[in-house]
C-alpha cells in the first residue's frame, strides 16, 4: 500500500512547485515592490501551529491538512510547524492557546468550522500572534480565513455521474448539512440533470465527518433502493471499498472519490473525484507572512477562496488523472440529450474553461429551480457569492430527492 | 434482492458484532460476573484482529488474534472481581477507559490503512432471492457462525452439565460449591469466553463490516451488547432476535431519512427498552422469571 | 468398648479456630453403621462447623477424620461424596430457577450430556423407597419448603451417599412434614445408612435418634448417650449448662400495674414465609421484666422484630402504651421510646465503617442534632460518657466500629439503646459475648432502669439471666408461648417445659404451614 | 504449589488505607512510564513536563482550573452517593441535561437578563436532579439496579442532545453545523482577566465542596446517609428512612452535575454543542473514589486528574503521544486503587512451599 503513496507524493510535489510558482507569480504581480522576494530566500524563522479536528492518518480532510503541513515545512526551510490532532471543540481554545503560549507558534492554522469562535477568542488574547481559520467567517486585524471549494468539480462529477447510470438513480452519502455540502450536492445534481434529466439524486445524511461505518450503511441503504452510482462527502474510503467490493460480487457500481486519492482503493469503480492542494494557499500565506505582507494588522479582510483557477482543487480519483482510463470509453460514447457532445469532452471542455483566469463557465447559471419549484437563480444569471457560500444555500435542485436541513 | 431482504441483511451484518459480544457477556452475567468494561474488549479485539490481519494478510489469523486479545484483556477484570472479589462496576467502567485508552494509543498508526484480505460473502444461491427471508442467506461466515453459536451456547446453558452448573453459579454459588465444583474456576471461564467473543465482535467491525480502523470505531456498541443482554432476558436465543432489531435500529435511519424520521431518537429505542426489561424483570414476583441472575455483581468467598 | 471397626465415622481431636472464636475445642465424635445420631447443642455450640469438617466445606486445624477406621483426608465436599458423606444444610443448596432435576445433575459427576432418563428412573426408585414423592420438572421456587428438603435428601441419596447430614432439618418443617420426614430417615437407617441429625430441640432428638452426642461451646459435654436412658432434665442442663442450684434475686411481681406492651394472637412470618411467630399473646406491664425463654429458633426473634417494626406482622395486633403499632415503621416505635437490642448485632445493630461514636448516637440522632446540624460536642461529651460508663474498649471514640471487638459491639448497642432512656427495652440474648463483669454492670443497669419504672421484654437463652432479672417468664416453643411462670420457679421447671412444651401445647397439631 | 487464602482484617488502620492509596497511584505512574519507555519517551521528562504544564505555569494552573470545574462538580456530587452505596454512573447525561436546562433559559426564555445566570444554574441543577431522579425512583420503588439505568440514561441524553443540536435548536446562523446560536452576553459568565476560569462556577464548586464536606460530616442527613451506606439494615433499625436518603443523594449528585453542565455552556463554550463534555461525568468516578468519597478529598483529586489531563498535552505536543495515554493511566489508577481495597478489608495469606506469607 506504500508504493501508490509514493507515486502519489511525486505527482504531488511537482504539482507543488508549480502551485507555488503560480504563487509566486501572483504575489509578484501584486506587491512587485518587495525587494529580494524570491523562492527559499532566507527570512527571519516562523513557526506554524496547526489544530486538526481529526486523526492525521484519516483519509480525508485532516490528512490532506497534514500533508500540506510537511509539504510547507519541507519547503521553507525558515518553517518549523507543530501539530495537534484529534482535538474536540470543546477544547479547541485551550490547544490553540497552548501552541501560542508555550510552544510559541508565531501563526496558528486551526482546521475545523467548530474552532471559528475558539481562534477568535484566543486572536484577542494575543494580538501580536497570527490565526488562520479555515471555513469559517469571523475575521479580525490578526486572523484571516482560507477555504478551497470543490463545487466546479462536484460539477463536472455530476456530469459523468447522469452520464454513467443506468438505473437513473444516483446516490449522494453526506456529511453535515451545511452550505458547503449543500452546495456540493447541488452542483453535483446539476452536472447529473444535464447529462440525465430523468435522472434522481438520493441523499443520506451522516451528521459526521469521519464515519466509515456509518457511511458503508448508508451506501447499502442506497444501493438498496436501486442507486448505482454514488458520490460521497465523507471523510474516508468506506464507500470506494464498499463499491469495490460489490463489483468483485459482480455488481458494477460508479463512485466518485472524495478529497483524496482513492482510485488505488477502488480501481474498478472510482470514476473521478475531487482532489485537494492546501499547500498551495498555506505556501502562499506564509510566505506573505514572513515577507511580512501579512501581519497582525491586516488580515481583517484577508478570505481565501481558492478553486480551479488557483490549482487549489483537482479533478480526479488520482493526481493527474482526471477520468478513471476504464471509463473514458463509456464517457465518451454517451452524449449529453440534444447536444452533439460526448460527456466526455463536456467535462474536458468545462474544466478547461474553469481554470482560465475569468472562468467564463459556472455551473450555477440559471434557470435553477428548487425542490419546490421556485426559481433560485434566475435564467442566464450566475448566482453570487452570497448566494452560494452563505446561509442562503439552503435548498435542494430540483432533481435531488431528501432534505437540506439533514 | 427486494429491499426488506436488503434491510434484513443489513440488519444482521450491523446486528452481529452486538451479538457476539451479547453471547459472552450471557455466559459472563449467568456465572455472576457484570462486564461493564465490554466496550473496552471489544475496542481491543477490534484493534487487535485489524493489526494482525495487517501484519499477516490473513483474516482469520486477526480474527484469531481478537479473540486472544479480548480474553486476556478480560482476565483483568476477572482478577479483580473474581479473585480480589473488587466492585464489578467500577472495575468494569476502568476496564473500558483502560481498553479503548490502550487501542486508541497503539491503533494510531493504523488509522485510516486499507485490509491486505477481505472475507468472502458467500451468497447462498436460491434462498438469498427470498423476498425478506432472503436476507439471511447473503453473508460472510462469521455471521453465519454467530447463528450457529447463538443455537450451541443455548443448548449448552439449558440442556448440559457445564450450563447448570454455570447458572447455579450465577443464582447461588454456594450451591455449586456444595456440590463440589470450583466456582472461581468457572467464573473465569466464563469471563474468559466472554472477552473472546467481545474481541471477536470487535474484530468483526475492524475485519468485515467496515473494514478499517480508528479511535472509537466501537461506538457504543459494547454498552448496547450490554443493554442487549438484559433484553434478551440472559438466553442466547434471544439474543439473536434482540442484536437484529438493534442492529436494524442502526441500519435503518438510512432508510427512514426520507420520512423525517429522527435518527437519534431511533437510537434510544435499545435504551429505553433496556430500561423496561430491567425495570419488568425486577418487579416482585417477576423477579424470578425474568430477573437478572441472583448472584449477579457479587464476589463470592467461601467463609473459612 | 466397641472397636474402631463398628464406627463408620470417627472424628479425633477436631480443632477449629476462627479470627475471633475457637468454634472446636479437641472434639471427638463417633457414628456407628446404620445409626441414626443426634448432635445436639444450643446455637453457636460448633455442630455446624463439626459436620461442615465431615464434609469437607472446612479444614480442622487440628484432629483426624476415619471412615471406617481408615484415616481419611477430606478436602472439598467433592471428596466428602466420593466417600460416601452427604450433607442437607440448614440452607438448601437449591437454585431457585432451576428445576428439580436440574439441581440433581448439578450434583452428578459426569460428562457434558445430562443422562435424563437415568436421573428419573433412578429418582422414582429411591422416591418409592424412601417415601420421598417430588415433582421433578417444577422449578424449586415453585415448590414448598419440605418438598425443597426432599429435593435435598433425594440429591444425596442418588450419590449413594452412607452417612448423611442433615443440619437441623425440622427447623423449616410443620409437624406433619416432620413426621413424614423422620420415617423417611428411619427406612434409610434401615438399609444401613448413617444418619447424622443436627437439632438443637431436644424431644426431637429423643424421638427420633438411636444415639446423642451434645456439644457446647465448642466441646463435647456428654457422647453416645441412648435416648432410653437419659433424662431429659439432664439433658437441657447439660445443653444449657447453668448450674441448677441458683437463688433467683427478681423483684416483686407485679399485678396491677398498666400494661404498656400488649401483643395479642400475633402471627408473624420468618424469611422463607413460614409461620415462625404462631398466635402469640402476652402482656408487658409497667416497672416489670418479662423474660422470655425458650430454645433459640423457635421464633423469638420473629417475635422481636415484629415487636420493633422491622418485621411485617400476618395477623394479629401490638398496642404500645395503648396505641396500635402494629406494623409501624421502626422510626415511629423507636418515638414511643421504645429500645431494641438485637439478636444479630452486625446485622442491624451497627455500621462497621463508622466510628464508635457515630455508633453510639444512631437512634438519637434526631436529639442531637440542632436543626440541620448534628450538635459534635454533645455527641462527643455523649459518646465518651457512654464509653466510660459502659467500659467500651476502643482505641478512641471515633474509630471506626469494625476496630473493635465482639464484646465491646454488644456493649456499645447496650449502651446505645439505655441512653434513650427507654420506656420499654427489647432485648434479645444481651449480655452474649460479655464477660462476667459486664455481665453483672449490664444487669445492674436493666434493675435500675425497672427501677424508673421502665419495662424490659427480655429474650435469653441464658436461664440464669432470665431467673436472676424477670419478674415473669414466658416459655417459647415452636412460635408458641407454652408456659408462663411467676419469679419463683426454678431452672428445672423451666427446663422441663422448654424440653416438653410440645405435650403442654395440644394446640400444636393443628399447626399449618404458612407457605 | 502456591496457594492464596483471603481472611478478613479484623484491624485497619487509617495510615494503612492512606498508604495503599499512595501505592496504588505510584504502581500506576510506573506503570504508565513503561509504556512511555516503550514509546521512546524519558519517563521522568514526560512527568516532569506533565507537571510543569498542568502546575507550573500561571496558563497550565488557571486551564486545570478550568477542567476541574466540571469534574470537581461532577466528582464531589457522585463521592457523596457512592457514600451511601448508590452507584450513580450517571453524571455523564445528568451534565448534559444541565447544559441543555441552561442552553433553554438562555436561549428560548424571556428571563429578565439580570436574572439569567442565577436562573441557569437553578434550571441546570433542576434538570440533573430529575434525570438522576429517575433511575432513584426506579430503585427505590422497584429495585432496578441504578448502575444500568444510569448508565442507559447517558446514552438517550446524548441521542437527546444529538436530537436538538441537528433539530429544533440548530443555530440558524450556524450555517447548519450542529451548535445552538452563542449565548447573549448576558447568559455568559465572566471570566477571570486573561484565563478561561469562569468564576461563577469556581466560587460555587468550592462553597459546594465546602457545603457537602459540612453536609456529610456534621449534618443529620448527612449521617443518615453515611448509615445507610454503611448497614442499609441497620438504618432501618435506627429509623432512618433509607428510600428518602436514596433520593436525596441521587438528587445532588445529579444536580451537581447538572450545574457542571451550566458551566461548560455559559461558561466555557457560551453555546451548546455536541461534545459539550468530553467525558467529565465518567472521568468524575476517579477522583471520588481516589478521594475516599469524601467531597473535599475529591476535589483535591479532581484538581490533581484535571492537572494530569491538562499536563499531557504537551506530552501530546511535544512528545507526540496520543492524548489517550491519559485514559490508559485513568484506567489503570482505579483498577488498582478498587483492586487494592480487598487488602483494606482481608488479609491475603499466600503458601507456597510451606512458607507463609501475610500481607
Amino acid at each position: 500500500m506504500s508504493i501508490p503513496k509514493i507515486s502519489g507524493i511525486m505527482v504531488l510535489l511537482i504539482a507543488i512547485f508549480f502551485a507555488v510558482g503560480v504563487a509566486i507569480g501572483y504575489v509578484a504581480g501584486g506587491w512587485g515592490k518587495v525587494p529580494g522576494y524570491e523562492y527559499g530566500m532566507p527570512v527571519k524563522k516562523l513557526k506554524a501551529g496547526f489544530i486538526y479536528v481529526g486523526p492525521v492518518e484519516d483519509f480525508g480532510w485532516t490528512a490532506a491538512h497534514d500533508q500540506a503541513r510537511k509539504h510547507v515545512e519541507k519547503l521553507f526551510p525558515w518553517l518549523e510547524t507543530v501539530y495537534v490532532e484529534s482535538v474536540e471543540e470543546a477544547e479547541a481554545a485551550r490547544y490553540i492557546e497552548r501552541l501560542v503560549r508555550e510552544e510559541g507558534a508565531d501563526i496558528v492554522f486551526t482546521t475545523s468550522y467548530g474552532f471559528m469562535d475558539p481562534t477568535i477568542d484566543v486572536a484577542q488574547r494575543y494580538p501580536d500572534k497570527l490565526f488562520f481559520h479555515c471555513s469559517g467567517f469571523k475575521r479580525r486585524p490578526n486572523s484571516g480565513t482560507y477555504f478551497v471549494d470543490f463545487y466546479q468539480v462536484y460539477y463536472l462529477n455530476g456530469l459523468m455521474a447522469g452520464a454513467l447510470t443506468k438505473t437513473g438513480k444516483v446516490g449522494y452519502v453526506a456529511a453535515h448539512p451545511i452550505p458547503e455540502v449543500i452546495r456540493h450536492i447541488n452542483a453535483f445534481a446539476l452536472g447529473v440533470k444535464e447529462a440525465n434529466p430523468e435522472a434522481k439524486v438520493y441523499v443520506r445524511w451522516l451528521h459526521e465527518w469521519y464515519a466509515p461505518e456509518l457511511a458503508r450503511e448508508a451506501a447499502q441503504a442506497l444501493v438498496s433502493i436501486g442507486v448505482d452510482t454514488l458520490a460521497f462527502t465523507e471523510d474516508s474510503t468506506a464507500i470506494v471499498e464498499f463499491a469495490q467490493q460489490q463489483y468483485e460480487q459482480g455488481k458494477q457500481l460508479y463512485v466518485f472519490s472524495h478529497y483524496s486519492p482513492m482510485q488505488n482503493v477502488g480501481p474498478d469503480v472510482v470514476v473521478s473525484g475531487q482532489l485537494v492542494h492546501w499547500e498551495v494557499i498555506y505556501a502562499d500565506i506564509l510566505m506573505k507572512v514572513a515577507l511580512n505582507v501579512y501581519n497582525n494588522t491586516n488580515l481583517e479582510n484577508v478570505d481565501y477562496l481558492w478553486m480551479l483557477k488557483e490549482g487549489a482543487v483537482e479533478l480526479g480519483g488520482k493526481p493527474g488523472v482526471p477520468v478513471n482510463p476504464k471509463f473514458i470509453d463509456e464517457l465518451k460514447n454517451k452524449y449529453l440529450p440534444g447536444k452533439s457532445i460526448s460527456a466526455y469532452d463536456a467535462v474536458m471542455n468545462r474544466l478547461a474553461l474553469m481554470k482560465e483566469a475569468n472562468v467564463p463557465f459556472d455551473p450555477f447559471t440559471g434557470p435553477i429551480m428548487d425542490q419546490n419549484g421556485n426559481i433560485k437563480i434566475q435564467a442566464g444569471q450566475r448566482a453570487t457569492i452570497e448566494q452560494l457560500f452563505t446561509e442562503q444555500m439552503n435548498w435542494f435542485v430540483d432533481n435531488i430527492i431528501g432534505s437540506p436541513s439533514g | 434482492m427486494d429491499i426488506a431482504a436488503s434491510i434484513l441483511a443489513e440488519a444482521i451484518r450491523s446486528g452481529t458484532p452486538l451479538l457476539l459480544a451479547t453471547l459472552g457477556e450471557i455466559y459472563c452475567e449467568r456465572s455472576g460476573v457484570l462486564n461493564l468494561g465490554l466496550e473496552g474488549v471489544m475496542t481491543i479485539g477490534a484493534l487487535a484482529g485489524f493489526v494482525a490481519t495487517l501484519a499477516t494478510g490473513s483474516v482469520w489469523i486477526g480474527v484469531f488474534s481478537a479473540m486472544i486479545a479480548g480474553g486476556l484483556f478480560s482476565l483483568i477484570h476477572a482478577f479483580t472481581s473474581i479473585s480480589l472479589g473488587a466492585n464489578q462496576t467500577v472495575s468494569g467502567l476502568a476496564l473500558t477507559m483502560l481498553g479503548t485508552g490502550v487501542s486508541s494509543l497503539i491503533g494510531g498508526k493504523y488509522v485510516g490503512q486499507p485490509l491486505p484480505e477481505r472475507l468472502q460473502i458467500f451468497q447462498i444461491p436460491v434462498l438469498s432471492e427470498i423476498p425478506l427471508a432472503g436476507g439471511f442467506f447473503v453473508h460472510d461466515p462469521i455471521v453465519y457462525f454467530s447463528i450457529v453459536l447463538s443455537i450451541m451456547m443455548w443448548f449448552i446453558l439449558f440442556k448440559t452439565r457445564i450450563g447448570i452448573i454455570i447458572r447455579t453459579i450465577g443464582e447461588k454459588p454456594e450451591a455449586a460449591d456444595a456440590a463440589g465444583v470450583n466456582v472461581h474456576l468457572v467464573r473465569y471461564l466464563c469471563v474468559l469466553s466472554g472477552g473472546f467473543l467481545g474481541g471477536l465482535g470487535g474484530a468483526y467491525v475492524t475485519l468485515f463490516y467496515t473494514p478499517f480502523w480508528k479511535e472509537g470505531i466501537i461506538r457504543g456498541r459494547g454498552w448496547i451488547a450490554l443493554s442487549l443482554t438484559i433484553f434478551s432476558l440472559w438466553n442466547p436465543l434471544g439474543s439473536i432476535i434482540g442484536a437484529y432489531l438493534f442492529g436494524g435500529v442502526e441500519v435503518l435511519q438510512f432508510y427512514l431519512q426520507e420520512y423525517r424520521v429522527p435518527a437519534s431518537l431511533l437510537r434510544t429505542l435499545p435504551y429505553f427498552t433496556t430500561i423496561l426489561v430491567l425495570t419488568t424483570g425486577s418487579i416482585g414476583f417477576m423477579r424470578k422469571r425474568l430477573g437478572a441472575p441472583a448472584a449477579l455483581g457479587k464476589p463470592y468467598r467461601r467463609e473459612s | 468398648m466397641t472397636t474402631n471397626e463398628n464406627y463408620l465415622v470417627e472424628m479425633r481431636g477436631i480443632v477449629k479456630r476462627f479470627p475471633t472464636v475457637t468454634a472446636l475445642d479437641s472434639v471427638d465424635f463417633k457414628v456407628r453403621v446404620g445409626e441414626i445420631h443426634a448432635l445436639l447443642g444450643e446455637n453457636g455450640a460448633g455442630k455446624t462447623t463439626l459436620m461442615r469438617i465431615l464434609y469437607g466445606m472446612y479444614r480442622p486445624d487440628a484432629g483426624e477424620i476415619f471412615i471406617e477406621g481408615r484415616k481419611v483426608s477430606i478436602g472439598s465436599p467433592r471428596d466428602a461424596l466420593r466417600m460416601g458423606i452427604g450433607m442437607v444444610h440448614q440452607h438448601f443448596m437449591l437454585v431457585d430457577r432451576l428445576t428439580v432435576l436440574e439441581n440433581i445433575a448439578l450434583f452428578l459427576e459426569g460428562g457434558l450430556r445430562i443422562p435424563f432418563n437415568e436421573i428419573r428412573n433412578k429418582i422414582m426408585e429411591l422416591s418409592e423407597t424412601y417415601g420421598l414423592k417430588i415433582n421433578l420438572d417444577a422449578k424449586i421456587w415453585q415448590l414448598s419448603i419440605g418438598e425443597q428438603q426432599r429435593v435435598e435428601i433425594l440429591k444425596t441419596l442418588y450419590r449413594d451417599v452412607r452417612i448423611l447430614i442433615l443440619d437441623e432439618p425440622t427447623s423449616v418443617l410443620t409437624p406433619l412434614e416432620s413426621e413424614d420426614l423422620f420415617k423417611s430417615i428411619k427406612k434409610m437407617a434401615n438399609t444401613g445408612k448413617s444418619i447424622i441429625l443436627i437439632t438443637h430441640r431436644l424431644d426431637e432428638a429423643l424421638k427420633a435418634s438411636d444415639s446423642i452426642t451434645i456439644l457446647r461451646k465448642g466441646r463435647v459435654v456428654a457422647a453416645d448417650i441412648k435416648p432410653s436412658e437419659a433424662s431429659r432434665i439432664d439433658l437441657v442442663s447439660m445443653i444449657v449448662g447453668k448450674v441448677l442450684e441458683f437463688k433467683p434475686k427478681a423483684g416483686e411481681v407485679i399485678k396491677e400495674a398498666k400494661p404498656v406492651l400488649e401483643v395479642d394472637d400475633l402471627r408473624v412470618l420468618d424469611d422463607r414465609g413460614i409461620v415462625a411467630v404462631d398466635g402469640v399473646s402476652f402482656v408487658l406491664r409497667e416497672g416489670e421484666i418479662l423474660g422470655v425463654a425458650g430454645v433459640a429458633g423457635n421464633g423469638q426473634r420473629e417475635l422481636v422484630e415484629a415487636i420493633t417494626g422491622l418485621r411485617k406482622v400476618a395477623g394479629g395486633s401490638i398496642k404500645m402504651f395503648g396505641v396500635d403499632v402494629t406494623n409501624s415503621p421502626p422510626n415511629k416505635i423507636i418515638k414511643m421510646s421504645v429500645a431494641h437490642i438485637p439478636e444479630d448485632r452486625l446485622r442491624y445493630g451497627v455500621a462497621t465503617e463508622l466510628s464508635v461514636s457515630d455508633n453510639l448516637i444512631m437512634k438519637l440522632h434526631k436529639r442531637f442534632s440542632r436543626g440541620v446540624f448534628m450538635d459534635n460536642k454533645a455527641i462527643g461529651k455523649e459518646a465518651e460518657r457512654l464509653i466510660q460508663e459502659f467500659e467500651i474498649v476502643t482505641p478512641s471514640a471515633n474509630a471506626p466500629v469494625n476496630m473493635i471487638s465482639g464484646g465491646n459491639i454488644q456493649k456499645l448497642i447496650i449502651a446505645r439503646e439505655l441512653s434513650i432512656k427507654p420506656k420499654i427495652l427489647i432485648a434479645s440474648n444481651p449480655t452474649s459475648g460479655l464477660d462476667v463483669a459486664s455481665t453483672n454492670y449490664v444487669h445492674w443497669v436493666f434493675h435500675r432502669l425497672r427501677a424508673s419504672g421502665s419495662s424490659i421484654l427480655l429474650v435469653s437463652e441464658d436461664l440464669d439471666e432470665i431467673l436472676s432479672l424477670s419478674n415473669r417468664i414466658i416459655v417459647m416453643k415452636n412460635g408458641r408461648i407454652v408456659k408462663e411462670f411467676d419469679r419463683n420457679v426454678t431452672v428445672n421447671e423451666i427446663g422441663l417445659a422448654m424440653a416438653a412444651g410440645e405435650a403442654y401445647d395440644e394446640r400444636m397439631r393443628n399447626k399449618v404451614s404458612g407457605a | 504449589m502456591m496457594q492464596i487464602r483471603v481472611e478478613k482484617r479484623i484491624v485497619v488502620s487509617k495510615g494503612f488505607n492512606a498508604s495503599i492509596r499512595i501505592f496504588t497511584l505510584l504502581l500506576s505512574l510506573v506503570l504508565v512510564g513503561i509504556l512511555f519507555a516503550i514509546y521512546g519517551i524519558n519517563p521522568l521528562e514526560a512527568y516532569a513536563r506533565i507537571f510543569m504544564n498542568a502546575f507550573g505555569s500561571e496558563f497550565g494552573l488557571s486551564e486545570t482550573i478550568v477542567k476541574m470545574l466540571p469534574i470537581g462538580l461532577c466528582a464531589t456530587g457522585l463521592a457523596i452517593a457512592y457514600k451511601a452505596r448508590v452507584l450513580n454512573i450517571g453524571a455523564e447525561g445528568q451534565l448534559i441535561l444541565g447544559a441543555m436546562a441552561a442552553t433553554w433559559i438562555a436561549l428560548y426564555s424571556n428571563i429578565p437578563s439580570s436574572l439569567v445566570g442565577a436562573v441557569m444554574l437553578l434550571a441546570g441543577f433542576a434538570a440533573g436532579a430529575l434525570w438522576a431522579a429517575i433511575p432513584a425512583v426506579l430503585k427505590i420503588k422497584l429495585n432496578v439496579n441504578e448502575v444500568i439505568t444510569t448508565l442507559m440514561m447517558n446514552y438517550i441524553s446524548l441521542e437527546l442532545l444529538d436530537y436538538v443540536l441537528t433539530g429544533p435548536w440548530k443555530g440558524p446562523s450556524q450555517r447548519g453545523f450542529p451548535l445552538t446560536d452563542p449565548f447573549p452576553s448576558y447568559a455568559r459568565f465572566p471570566l477571570i482577566g486573561g484565563t478561561r476560569i469562569h468564576y461563577y462556577t469556581l466560587i460555587l464548586l468550592l462553597v459546594l465542596a465546602i457545603i457537602l464536606y459540612v453536609f456529610m460530616s456534621r449534618t443529620r442527613i448527612g449521617y443518615e446517609i453515611k448509615i445507610v451506606g454503611s448497614n442499609p439494615e441497620a438504618a432501618r433499625y435506627a429509623g432512618i428512612n433509607v428510600s428518602k436518603n436514596i433520593l436525596t443523594v441521587m438528587l445532588i449528585s445529579g444536580g451537581l452535575a447538572g450545574i457542571a453542565g451550566v458551566g461548560e455552556v455559559a461558561g466555557v463554550q457560551g453555546r451548546l454543542i455536541e461534545n459539550i463534555s468530553p467525558g467529565y461525568g465518567y472521568t468524575a468516578i476517579i477522583p471520588a473514589w481516589l478521594g475516599g468519597l469524601n467531597p473535599l478529598a475529591a476535589l483535591l483529586a479532581s484538581f490533581f486528574i484535571s492537572g494530569l489531563m491538562v499536563g499531557s498535552d504537551s506530552v501530546q505536543v511535544s512528545l507526540r503521544l496520543r492524548a489517550s495515554f491519559v485514559d490508559v493511566f485513568n484506567g489503570m489508577i482505579l483498577l488498582f486503587f478498587i483492586g487494592s481495597e480487598i487488602l483494606t478489608r482481608y488479609r491475603i495469606l499466600i503458601e507456597a512451599r510451606g512458607r507463609k506469607i501475610w500481607i
